[in-house]
Order: structure tokens, then sequence, then C-alpha cells
């Protein structure tokens, strides 16, 4: 893994590797490089499959992190390569023609975080969700229960104490 | 000997020449009158905060004196009695370790508890050392029945005392 | 037949056209075309998803895959979980190989918590996944039966899954469901006598799939209908994210027991089953021989297995488990292929992002799409059940 | 393909002659398996309505309700789970985190119903059918989802600790204190068994999270004398502790401590803020206690003044004087104290009401009264050679050593008393005999036997491996005088310290006499309150109730300028004295609130 | 409006132009109405008798429940001798087992399959979930109680409920029928504009008519 890693580095302004096992480790590649990572990986360094695309949404730092995970059968090895996004307008180069398959992960991000990848086939079809009509249902800021309390009725006559409230009230009320 | 229990020993010594359960019960009736006058003159004596205590003591030889005047009424004193003192009250004998002491003019609590204590514990014995020397019959079992009477008194009085003096806000 | 009547051009492969920019070119309303859906009321789907279909004549010309009718958005569900409340929660994810879901996330749990589940818990979990793994196979192979009409063979299948599921009762407390694999170990040990009622199980099995290999795998009807059809380019195994028996068809002999082996099993022998043909047939016929081979583990795990020590590492107070930031990917093979779960901490009680892999979701969708197209309708649904699609860990 | 293919499918003809595998009965035929997770089961007897299992349900699917029948008592919080199964998904979570054990699932599993309203029942109270079902899933012994036994505290060896009076227990570590603090399920039992009701759960929180100030702040919101407490609280709350069903309990006491040790006086100053505005009313408080102190903290913060009148010469009360350094170092009480005086309470030692100044000048000069004079007198046992000099009380000897007077320590002692003061005094002997004459020999004789003790188990068993020697269930009979010298007490046994009714009623057993020897008898039984400040004419007015002072609920006497608390009215624990505290504080401020309005 | 649903116009095989409206054409606009009990209680009680027995399910899986129905349909439990069977289009089924917590996007679905159905018919909700929300009780994408949408008639309780718990509702279901309580369908009726107001609700993309049958 350090090799690889000295070797992308060697070729790439990619950043530090995180080592979460012999075998799997994460790397940060700016945004514009992602592509001739990608390719490097699959064509030079046997990392032809690809595991997963996903996005973990940083709310705090205004951020969305795109993490593609790359796995090389032969050498046993995984490498997640993360890029980071501005969370405001977030856009990312579609990898649809390296991997086939991404263009699913792309509508998938497109409707559920509002990541927008030009080019990516049927991206703007409805993929999971029919007439959504919130702010991606994956974005932190969006609260599920809020949502599901104001569009769904629950049954009602649902009631609960606290313990601690119940029992002062019960034994202590009186100031006695 | 203190002074109530010569008074005692020889008011005892009264009731050995009865010969009637009502006359027995009359003369107990007695005791109990003059130490519920006892404690009521002391009342007066004793610090306000502690006052309760020898007005409970009045109140409870008030009981035992309609208790008594009572029974002394009925006619079937003897079935009563004997009831009563199959559950003869065993005595525990914690105050046999306390002095009685000299109530002064102003006795705390603890005296208070420790002379009431010693009455009704020197009262048991007479009443005990009675039921012993008087022949089988229903004279013996009133005896009986009175030292059972005072064993109760008694320990409930322990009781308190344990509660006061030992547990007393001690942590 | 279709020489005779003037009205329709023998060469279909010319419809449909493709536009300038590489897209087809379906008018609708040309008549030459019509769309027809399958799913998701539909007997001939894969659980509750539909394909939309765009045929001319009997022919495929577009196929779309439509999913989502069974997302309950777990991942996000769980991003309001605590660690231990995910762990129920996981598992329908995935209806009829639940365990993945909970030996995935119990294991990134673990990872990220630096908590090293017990070896004895490592052998049961295995024992689960490989019962699930029996499972689902029996399933899926009364589905391929049942899409080109072999009933019975899903009359049978059936019946044998429904004995591991009372192995699988007495062992979790629960037929389907079985929330036992926990972040830390699993709930408890075998219960008594275990060993042989699974061997009994183990045997029924195995007569079964004798008598689906007579019926289903000997016979001129399945074959006509499955050998050659629905071909997968080994080629595209790496484009399209192909995993598991649909790899292994085509001889490509990914699997992660032995690519990367978990738990226990670089202590267990075997090796995973091959196929070259990559068509329907071989599929069901890898997957068939695959059984065999997880019946052969069940029992080396059942013999292996230490019998006594700790099923549980300690854990936190489960109330206010809190995990440092990290991020990890922990896979495992299912019976569809590779089945993985992302998981992303931040440093408090919850999870910052779950991503679950599930084999079908480039299965199903992707490959199903590109597959679909220029097959004749009735066969639609036999290449779906041969990919071995399962709607819920698509959308999740 | 081959001939065999078109015969082999006839294989399936052979099913015609095998037994049909159909369930003739599946209703009745096949009862879940032994560990089946199917409808709860919860033990009335047991359940303590503590909701961790409200708390772990992932689908909100539990509600703590109300019973009837059941009632809130300390360490039950009277409610119980109501689950809703139109949300349970069976994880038996709840199961598994009940910390009593109490809820259970059985292996029932068919619930048919046309009302959806009726698949929410509380188990246990709602009588169903499976009631009593025996089979189903009961958390296996060893599946544990939390630590069962509490982190020991690490103290010194009893070798070195009986060298000196330094302080014995050295403190959680931080790592140590997150580890007990991480077992804590918040149920929150133990707020109203506290007499302050201390915001247990959340600060057990902030230690947990490393927030020590936060935990401070939590801390001082409800009991100024959290450094002390910290200490030697008797720690009430950890009786009532969800964990004890089912392991130890949270050493509640010790993670409070462990704030305290985590946090610097000026980090305290800073919390509590400093003086507030004066609102021009004057407040006398007697007695520098925790509970003059407390009320005093809380009034000064409220922007009175106010001034402590302390007889002795430094403040503290009984957490000083009676309470030996080896149990709370001195130093913890200045701190606790100095906080108090940075609010601006004016405390004023070596003052004795009635000495050197009187009562009614207090009256006069202030809007209001407050005694809070604590339990300062020792009772004696009065028993038949009592009165000899070398007979002392533990109180007082206890006063002395603090003030490192020298009373003579005895080459042997005997201490009677099984309570905490009986243990401090014995351990102090002990200490001094160490000192003096290189060996301990103290002998302990108690009424209680070892299973009743008032003292915490924790002190007897330290006590004992310091070389006390402990014989319970002694009754005092006389204190043997031989030549105008003490040699000993002798002790009957006590056959029984409760009678039927279970209330106190020691009964002695004269045949078993024992002489233990000695040359200095302590008594270290009940304490009671020095009135006579009060004089002879306020007693008379003030309105008495069993020997105390009679109180309303804030703590004011019959006479409406006077207001009472701590030991005094309450009995004797540091954390009751503070709660008093807050209590009559708060009585006195809406007095003056309301003597305000009328402008 | 999704392409094929707009107004459009077609050119049949003849030549002739004509104009198709999908969503007008191919579906009834008259809104469901009560069905009456037969004028005779007799003639009813047979007619529910007849009804109780043959249950037809339609064999829609719409949630994670749908699994337990296998094994129903196999020999072990064979529910096929309770007169159950399952039918592979609304139009022949009579009963219609929701089975478990419904997304919006089934929901459309599953509403369609229900008017489709022919009366008498009934729904019974499987699972905790079309009870109370179940698990998903806090999801964006679920409905959290099903009888705001379809009348139900019967609930099962359980995550999942075993096939024999299925078998015992079954029962039930016919008891119910068979006392002439099973009324869901024209409570469905009766209430239809309450109904369609809740489904329109949740449904945001309602590109359907509102009644079919």
């Amino acid at each position: 893994m350090r090799e690889l890693h000295t070797k992308l580095k060697s070729l790439f302004p990619v950043g530090d590797l995180t080592e979460q096992r012999s075998n799997l480790g994460f790397v940060t590649v700016p945004q514009e490089h992602l592509r001739a990572v990608l390719v490097h990986l699959r064509d030079r360094e046997g990392f032809t499959h690809l595991v997963l695309l996903t996005a973990v949404d940083w709310l705090e730092a205004g951020q969305f992190q795109l993490t593609y995970l790359l796995s090389n059968r032969t050498a046993g090895k995984d490498l997640g390569v993360r890029v980071m996004l501005a969370r405001d307008g977030a856009t990312m180069q579609s990898i649809h023609d390296v991997w086939p398959t991404a263009a699913t992960y792309q509508r998938e991000l497109r409707e559920m975080f509002g990541i927008d990848f030009p080019g990516s086939p049927r991206l703007h079809e409805e993929f999971i969700l029919e007439g959504w009509n919130d702010i991606p249902p994956y974005r932190r800021d969006f609260d599920t229960l809020k949502y599901a309390q104001e569009n769904y009725s629950e049954r009602p006559g649902r009631v609960t104490h606290d313990p601690a409230a119940h029992m002062k009230q019960k034994l202590n009320s009186g100031g006695n | 000997m203190t002074q109530f229990d010569e008074g005692m020993a020889h008011g005892m010594e009264r009731l050995r020449s009865k010969t009637t359960v009502q006359e027995i019960l009359e003369v107990a009736t007695g005791f109990e009158e003059s130490a519920r006058n006892f404690y009521r003159d002391l009342i007066p004596k004793v610090s306000k905060q502690i006052r309760y205590l020898v007005e409970e003591l009045a109140d409870e030889e008030q009981a035992h004196f309609d208790l008594f005047a009572s029974l002394a009424q009925r006619t079937d004193i003897a079935d009563q009695v004997k009831i009563e003192i199959e559950r003869t009250a065993s005595d525990s004998k914690f105050s046999d370790c306390l002095h009685l002491p000299n109530l002064g003019e102003q006795p705390d609590d603890q005296a208070v508890l420790q002379y009431a204590m010693g009455r009704e514990h020197a009262a048991m014995q007479h009443y005990g050392e009675l039921a012993e020397t008087a022949p089988a019959g229903p004279i013996r079992e009133l005896f009986q029945y009175l030292a059972s009477e005072e064993t109760k008194h008694k320990l409930e009085l322990e009781k308190i005392y344990y509660a006061t003096i030992h547990r007393g806000g001690g942590v | 037949m279709t020489q005779n009547a003037p009205f329709f051009t023998p060469d279909r492969s010319q419809y449909p056209a493709k536009k300038a920019d590489g897209t087809l070119d379906i008018d609708i309303a040309s008549g030459k075309y019509l769309k027809l859906w399958q799913g998701p009321n539909h007997p001939g789907i894969t659980g509750n998803m539909s394909v939309e279909l765009t045929v001319c004549g009997d022919e495929v010309v577009e196929g779309k895959t439509h999913v989502g009718y069974l997302h309950r958005g777990f991942e996000k569900l769980m991003e309001r979980r605590t660690f231990i409340q995910c762990f129920p929660i996981v598992c329908r994810i995935c209806v009829p190989e639940p365990d993945f879901n909970e030996y995935c996330y119990a294991a990134a749990v673990e990872e990220l918590a630096g908590i090293k589940s017990p070896e004895r818990a490592d052998w049961i979990r295995a024992l689960i996944l490989e019962m699930g793994r029996i499972n689902s196979y029996m399933m899926y192979l009364g589905g391929q039966a049942g899409a080109l009409g072999l009933g019975v063979i899903g009359q049978w299948t059936t019946y044998a899954r429904d004995l591991m599921l009372d192995r699988f009762e007495e062992l979790t407390g629960a037929r389907i469901y079985h929330m036992f694999i926990m972040p830390g170990g699993v709930r408890d040990g075998l219960p008594e006598g275990f060993d042989k009622r699974m061997e009994e199980t183990l045997r029924e099995v195995e007569s079964t799939l004798k008598d689906v290999y007579d019926v289903m795998f000997c016979n001129a009807v399945f074959k006509k209908r499955t050998v050659g059809v629905g071909y997968i380019d080994p080629a595209l195994v790496d484009s399209y994210g192909i995993t598991g028996p649909n790899a292994r068809a085509a001889g490509v002999a990914k699997d992660v027991r032995k690519d990367q082996p978990y738990l226990i099993y670089s202590q267990l022998d075997f090796e995973p089953v091959l196929g070259q043909d990559s068509d329907i047939f071989t599929r069901a016929d890898v997957r068939r021989r695959d059984v065999l081979v997880s019946v052969d583990l069940v029992r080396q795990i059942l013999a292996k297995m230490p019998r006594t020590g700790p099923l549980m590492a300690t854990v936190p107070n489960v109330l206010h488990w809190k995990i440092p930031r990290g991020e990890t990917y922990i896979r495992g093979e299912c019976s569809r292929g590779e089945y993985g779960y992302y998981l992303v901490t931040d440093g408090s009680g919850y999870p910052r992002r779950v991503n679950v892999r599930g084999p079908s979701y480039t299965h199903a969708v992707s490959l199903l799409e590109r597959m679909i197209v220029n097959l004749n309708i009735s066969d639609v649904a036999s290449l779906m059940v041969s990919l071995h699609t399962y709607p819920p860990e698509i959308e999740r | 393909m081959s001939v065999r293919d078109l015969l082999s499918p006839f294989a399936a003809w052979k099913n015609l002659f095998r037994d049909p595998v159909t369930i003739i009965d599946p209703l009745n035929d096949r009862p879940g398996a032994p560990r089946y997770r199917g409808f709860h089961q919860n033990d009335m007897d047991k359940c303590i309505g503590c909701g961790t299992c409200e708390t772990i349900c992932q689908n909100g699917a539990i509600d703590m309700l109300p019973v009837d029948g059941i009632e809130t008592k300390q360490g039950d919080s009277g409610l119980r789970p109501r689950i809703d199964y139109g949300r349970c998904c069976w994880c038996a979570l709840c199961v598994d985190v009940c910390m009593t054990k109490s809820l259970t699932m059985s292996n029932a599993y068919t619930w048919v119903e046309s009302d959806p309203d009726a698949f929410r029942f509380t188990p246990g109270v709602d009588k169903k059918h499976w009631d009593n079902a025996e089979l189903g899933y009961h958390r296996p012994e060893e599946h544990q989802l939390m630590a069962k036994v509490r982190l020991p505290m690490g103290e010194m060896e009893p070798e070195t600790r009986i060298e000196s009076f330094a302080e014995i227990v050295n403190g959680y570590t931080i790592e140590q204190a997150r580890l007990e603090a991480d077992r804590c399920v918040s149920c929150g039992l133990c707020v109203a068994t506290c007499p302050a009701h201390m915001s247990v759960p959340d600060y057990i929180a902030a230690v947990r999270d490393g927030d020590y100030e936060r935990g401070l702040k939590l801390l001082y919101e409800t009991n100024p004398f959290s450094g002390i407490c910290g200490s030697v609280c008797t720690h009430k709350c950890e009786t009532t502790c969800a964990a004890r069903h089912d392991g130890d309990p949270i050493a509640i006491r010790w993670l409070k401590r462990h704030i305290m040790d985590q946090v610097t006086f000026e980090q305290c100053r800073d919390i509590v803020g400093g003086p507030r505005p004066a609102t021009g009313k004057k407040v006398a408080i007697i007695g520098a206690g925790p509970a003059g102190l407390t009320a005093a903290f809380d009034l000064a913060k409220l922007g009175h003044s106010v001034t402590v009148y302390e007889a002795f010469d430094k403040p503290g009360g009984m957490t000083r004087w009676g309470i030996p350094e080896y149990r709370l170092p001195y130093a913890r009480i200045d701190q606790d104290i100095d906080v108090i005086r940075s609010v601006g309470v004016d405390i004023r030692c070596n003052v004795r009401i009635g000495k050197d100044i009187l009562l009614d000048e207090l009256h006069n000069s202030y809007d209001a009264v407050l005694l809070a004079l604590g339990l300062q007198l020792g009772r004696a046992t009065r028993i038949p050679g009592s009165e000899h000099e070398n007979v002392r009380k533990a109180v007082d000897l206890l006063r002395q050593a603090t003030a490192f007077e020298d009373f003579g320590p005895p080459r042997q002692a005997v201490v009677i008393g099984g309570g905490n003061v009986a243990m401090d005094i014995a351990r102090t002997i002990a200490r001094l005999q160490k000192k003096e004459f290189g060996r301990v020999q103290v002998t302990l004789t108690a009424l209680e036997d070892l299973a009743h003790f008032l003292a915490d188990p924790d002190e007897v068993k330290e006590a004992g491996e310091e070389g006390v020697v402990i014989l319970d269930s002694r009754g005092p009979r006389q204190v043997v005088i031989e030549n105008g010298q003490v040699t000993g007490l002798k002790t009957w046994h006590v056959k029984a310290i409760f009678d039927e009714q279970g209330r106190f009623a020691p009964s002695y057993d004269e045949t078993d006499e024992q002489m233990h020897a000695g040359s200095m008898v302590i008594e270290a039984i009940g304490q009671m309150t020095d009135v006579s400040i009060l004089g002879d004419t306020l007693t008379e007015k003030l309105t008495w109730n069993r020997g105390r002072l009679q109180v309303d609920a804030g703590g004011r006497t019959s006479e409406p300028w006077l207001w009472a608390s701590g030991d005094m009215v309450r009995g004797p624990d540091v954390v009751s004295a503070v709660a008093d505290g807050h209590r009559v504080a708060q009585s006195i401020h809406e007095m003056i609130a309301e003597t305000e309005q009328p402008k | 409006m999704k392409d094929e649903l707009k107004i459009r116009v077609v050119k049949g095989p003849d030549g002739v132009e004509f104009e198709v409206e999908p969503l007008k054409d191919y579906y009834c606009e008259a809104a469901p109405t009560v069905m009456p009990a037969a004028y005779i209680k007799v003639v009813e009680d047979l007619f529910n008798w007849a009804r109780s027995e043959s249950i037809w399910i339609l064999g829609f899986g719409t949630g994670c429940g749908a699994i337990e129905m296998r094994p129903l349909m196999t020999p072990r439990f064979d529910a096929y001798r309770f007169g159950v069977q399952w039918r592979p289009t609304p139009r022949q089924a009579n009963l219609f087992v929701i089975s478990g917590y419904l997304s919006t996007k089934t929901l459309k679905r599953a509403i369609r399959s229900y008017e489709q159905m022919q009366n008498p018919k009934y729904v019974i909700g499987l699972g905790s979930c079309t009870i109370n929300g179940g698990m998903y009780w806090d999801s964006y994408n679920t409905i959290k109680r099903l009888d705001d949408y379809l009348p139900v008639d019967l609930y099962i309780a359980g995550c999942m409920p075993r096939p024999e718990a299925l078998l015992a509702g079954f029962q039930d279901m016919k008891k119910l029928i068979r006392a002439g309580k099973a009324e869901g369908a024209n409570l469905y009726a009766e209430n239809f504009e309450w109904y369609k107001a809740n489904q329109k609700r949740v449904i945001h993309d309602w590109d359907m008519p509102d009644y079919n049958w």
C-alpha cells in the first residue's frame, strides 16, 4: 500500500495515505486529477473493479466527500480514492466511460445528495424516489424524522414519561 | 432501690393479701393512676423540647388505667385474661443494662426514658413474682396478665429508647 | 414465419435506429414500439421492482430498471440511530439473506471501534452466513425454474429452505430476520443437539438438490431455454462490477472468501465453483454446485468450531457508544456476490454515513439494462432471475 | 441435449411414494423455538421502571407509563413499559439491556386483530395468554452489553494508611472515571433518591465526555459541597442505582469526586460567578456546617447579605470536626468553603451564640435568622461506670483530634457503636496508637449484627483491615472499673435487633457475657443538638415535634423570623443538610420577596 | 407528466389518424360504489360462506413480509387446503395482503392494484409497519399507518409474522367474512374522497386516474 502511495505521489498531487488495514487504504485526490488517477489505477495498477462510489456529507465543513472504492483482486488490495467537493453547487466529472456501472452510482448521488455529474447518462431521471419535493434526502441537513412527522400521520395515543422527572414529581413534590 | 421501687414493693405486698380478681385489679388500677399522676406532674419540669415524651408516658399509663378499669367491670375477666396470657410478651432484658437515673429538676429525654423503663421493669418483676407465689387459678392468671402488660409496655419503651439514644442522629 | 409477412422487415436489428448523439431513436407514436412494464406487480419479476421494456414485436429493444419501491432510506435512518440501534435495522436490507448485513455492519463497527470479536463468535458467524447462503440459493433455484414454468422445483426447494429456517429459528430465535450477529460477537452459542438436526437438514438439502438436478438441470426444456441465453462476456466482469456466481460462471474466480478470507474461511477447505459458458444455465449450475460447497462448509465448521469460550467481546456501554473518526469497508461473499459496508464515523455516537454495497446494484441495473436488449420478452424473467437480484439491496 | 434430458424429469414422480411433509395443524403444532423472540413478558416484581428499554428501542416502540397498583418509590419509578406492536421489530435489545432481567420474550407469535389500536400493551399488566410461557428469549447469562463490575478505586494498603492521616483513596484516573461513567445507563432513578436531587446522569455524562466544566456547573447547580460530598457522601443514590440489580451500582460518589479532582479552585470560583448585586437584606446564619453554608451560598447568590456565625475557630461543621482527615482532607473542605466565601458570604468564627452575641440581637438586626446547629453532642449509654472520666464521647475526641489536641490516646480502647462515627473514632485511635505505641488495640462493639450496621460496609471493612477488632451483636452492660481505673467493658450478646414489625428492639441474652479489656471506653452512639442557646423563653415559645424543632416544608419554625435546618431537624448526612440548606434558603428568600412586594 | 401519458395522435394501419388520451380513454372514471348485501340474509350468508372459503390472494409482494408467503404456497404449510391461493393479477384476486411497509412509490401501485380488484375485496395488513410505521417510523419514504390510504380489515402483528401467524390471520379473515364484517371495500367507497385526499397528500407524482377498475 505504501509503495503504491509513493508511486501515486510521484505522479499526482495526492494527499497522505490513511492505512485502515494492511489491505485497505484511503487517499485524497484533488478534484481535477481524479479521472487521471482512476484511469492510472485501473490500467497500470490492477485496480480494475469499482466496488462502490458514494458520498459523505461533511455539512459542518461545507464539503461533500466522494469515495471511489477500487479493488485489485489479484493483489487483494482496496484503495479508497476520496475527492472533496464544495457542497454548494457540487459538480463532479462523470466517470461513466471509465466504468459503465458508475452511471448508476452517479444517478443515485444526483438524486440523494444533489451532486451533479454532467454528461452522465440518464442522470436526471428519477432513480429511487418518485415525486420527491424536498432537498435531497441523504444530505445531512435533511431531517427525516421531521419530514415523516409532517407528511405521514402517526397513530395517536402515545405518551411517555421520563422516570427521573416522574419520580421527582411523585416523591418530592411539596418540597419535602 | 429507688423511692418508687420501694413504694411499689410495698404496694405489691398489699396485693398479696387480696383474694378476688376484682380486688387485685382495683389495686393495679391504682398503681397506674399514681404513675400517670407522676408523669403529669413531671411534664412542666422538663424542657419543652422533650415534653412530648412525658406526655406520651402519661397517656400510656392512662390507657392502662382505662384498660384495667374496664376489665374490672366485666364478668368474664378470667377468660379474657387467659386469652391474653397465652400471648405473653417475653422480656428482652435490654433495659436491665441501664441505670436508674436520678430524675433531677430538669431531666433530659434519656433520663425520663430510663426512669420509665425502670418503673415498668420493676412492675413486671413484681407481678411476675406474685404470679409465681399465687396458687394456680384465676388469681395467678391475672398476675401473669398484669406482668405481661407491663412487659409489653417496657418493650415499647425500649424501642423508643433505642431509636432515640442509639440511632438518634448516629451515623 | 416472418418471411411470408411483408408487413415486417426480417432484419429486426435495424430497430431501433440511433440518433446522432448515439441514443436510441424510439418514437412510441410511430406504432412500431410498445412499452411493456414488467412489474412491480408481476409474476415474472424478482421481488418488488420493475423493468420498463420497449419492445418491437416480441423483442426487447430497450429495458430500463426501475427500483425504489422498497426504498426506506436505511442509510439515512442509520445516521440517526446509535451504533447498537443500527444492528436490528440492517438485516432488513436484504430479506432472503439478511445475515450479511449483520456481519458486515458488525465487522465494520468492530474495526473502527478497535474491538475484536471472539473466535468462537467468528465460527458461529461463518456458520450462519453459510446457512443463509444455502437458503438464498434454494430460493433462487425455485425462482429460476419457476421463471420457466417448472413450478415443482420451487415446491421442493422451499421445503428444504424451510427446514433450514427451522435451524435458524432454534439457533437465533427468529426465522427470517435473525438479529443474531451484533457488534462485538453473537448473541448465544449453539443449542443442545443442534449438530444432529443440522446434519439431517443438510441431508435433506442434498437429496433435494439431487432431485433438482434430475428434474431441472437434466431437462430438455430447461436446457433449451437457458443454454446460450443471457451470455455475459467475461470482459464485462470488471467494467460492470460483476461479482459472485455471475462472475464465476464466466470463468472469473471471484470469491471474497478466497480472495480476502474473512472470519475463519482461511481455516476451511474449499474451492470456488467455476463455470465457463456464462449463460443462464451455467449460472444456475454454478449456484447449484455452490450449495454443495456450502453444505460441506457447514459440516466443516461444525466439526472444527470451538464449543467453549466467550461469544461477545467486551463492548462499551451500548447506550452511549462513541466511535472515533474513521472510515472502512468490509466485504463478504454473499450468494449473489460481493456484499459490503462502507462505514464512516465522526467520533459521535452515530454513524456519519453508511453505504451498503449490494451486488444487485450493478447486476440489476446497469448489467441487466445492457443484457436485456435484443432478448425475447419471454426470456426476460429468466434472465433477471439468473442475475439473482434482490431489489431491496439496490435501493435500500 | 440427450435422451436423458427427456426422461430424467420424470424422476419427479417418485415423490408420489413419499410421505407428505405437510404439517397437519400448523396453527397448533408449531410452538416457537426455546429461544424464539416472540411477544414480550415483564416480571412486575422485578421491573423498576428505569426506562432503559425505552432508551435503546430504535423503533420508539416503548412508552413508560404509570400503572395502577404500582407505587412510585425509591429505586422504582412506578412506570412500566408499554410496547407498541405497531413499532416493535422483535430485536430484543430491550431484553438485552433490561437492568433487572425482568423483561423477556415468550415464544408466542400469533396476534391477529381487526383493531389496529389493540396492539399496544403493557406486558405483565395487560393479561395475555403467553404471560406464563416458559420458553422464549431470555438474555443469556454471558450476553452482556454493559460492564457489570465497578471499577475498583485505588487506595492505600492498610499497612501504609494506618501510619498516617493521609487520605486513603486515590480518586479515579481520567481513564478509570470514563470507564466507570460509561456503565451508567442515565435512567435517573438516583435523582429522586439524592436528597439534593443532583443531576447525577448528566454529570456522569459530562465525565464520559471529559467535559469537566460542564460537570462542575451541574454540580454547583445543586450542591456547593460537591468536593466534600465527593469524598464522604452517604451516597444513598447508589442504593437505588439500576445497575445494582445485575452487578455493582455505579460509583456515583467517586465520579463526583473525580470532577472535583479535575478542576481548580479558580474554575469553581468562576463557575459560581462571584457576588451578586446587593438587595440590602440581611440574613444571619448560626452554624457554618453544610446546611448553614449551603443556605448562605444560595442567599448570597440572590444578593442578600449573609453573615454566618460559627462557634469553633474554623468553618465546616461536622464535616471538619467529625470526619477524620484520612477520609476528608481539610484542604478539600477549605476549598468548598472558599468558593462559598467568594460569592460574598461572611463567615465569623469563634462566635458563640449566647456568650459572644445574643440570639435576640441577631433577631433585631437581621431580616431572618437561620439555625443550622448540627448534632454536636454525643449521647451517653449511661450504663454503670459510664460516668468515669475515661469513658469518652466519640464526637468530643474527634473534635480534639481535628484540633490536634492530645487527649492521651489509650494503649487499649473499646468503642461502643456501629455507625460511621464509631468507625471514625476507632480508626483515628488506631492511627494514634500506631504512632504512639506501634500497635493497634481497638475493640469495637456494636448492638447491631454486621448485616445491619449503620456504618458503610466499606468503612467496616477498612476498619477491620486496619486492625480494629469488630464485635457485632454486643450490648454494653457495664464499664468495669478497678482501683479507679477503667479496665474494660462488659457486654451481653444481642439476640435480635428487630422485632416482628421490623422496628428496632434489641433483646439481650444475659448468659453470654464478655469482657473487652481497655483503658478507655468511647461511646459512639447517637448524637443530639445543643439547643441550650435558644434559651428557656424561646424554647417555650417555639413549637416542637418529638424532640426536634417543628418546622414547615421550608424549614421555618413557629417563630416567623427563625428558620432551622440541617442535622438538627433532618438527621445527619451532609447531602441531606445541603438539600435542606437549599430549601431553607428558598423559603427565606420567598419571605424576603414577600415583604418587598408592597413597595 | 410522462410522455406516454400525454395525449397524442396515432396513425392506424389503415392510415387513419386518431387521438389517444391514455388517462381518459383506458379507464372508467366512475367512483366506486357501495355493494349492498343481498336482500335475504340467508342468501348473503351463503355468499359470505362461499367468499370466505375462496380467499384468493393477489401475488404482489409489496415488502419484506412477502417472503413468508412462499412457504404457504408450498407443501409444508400448504395454505391451499384452507381455500387460500395466490393469483398473479388483481382481476382474479379478492384479498390484498400488504406485506409490510409501503414506500410512497409502492403505495401508488398498491392503490391501483387494489382498485383493480373485483368486489368484494379485502385487505390484510401484515406486520408492525402497517400498523404504526414499524421500524421505519422515522423514514421519509414510507407511510406509517396503512388505514389512512386503504381500508384494512385485519392486522397481523410481527416483524415479520411467521407463516403460521399468516394462516391464523386467514382463518380470522374467514370468520370476519362469514360474519359479514369484512366491509373494507364498502368503507373505501363510502369514504372515497377522504382516502383519495390522504393518498394524494403523500403521492406527489399523481399521474394516474383517481379510480379505475
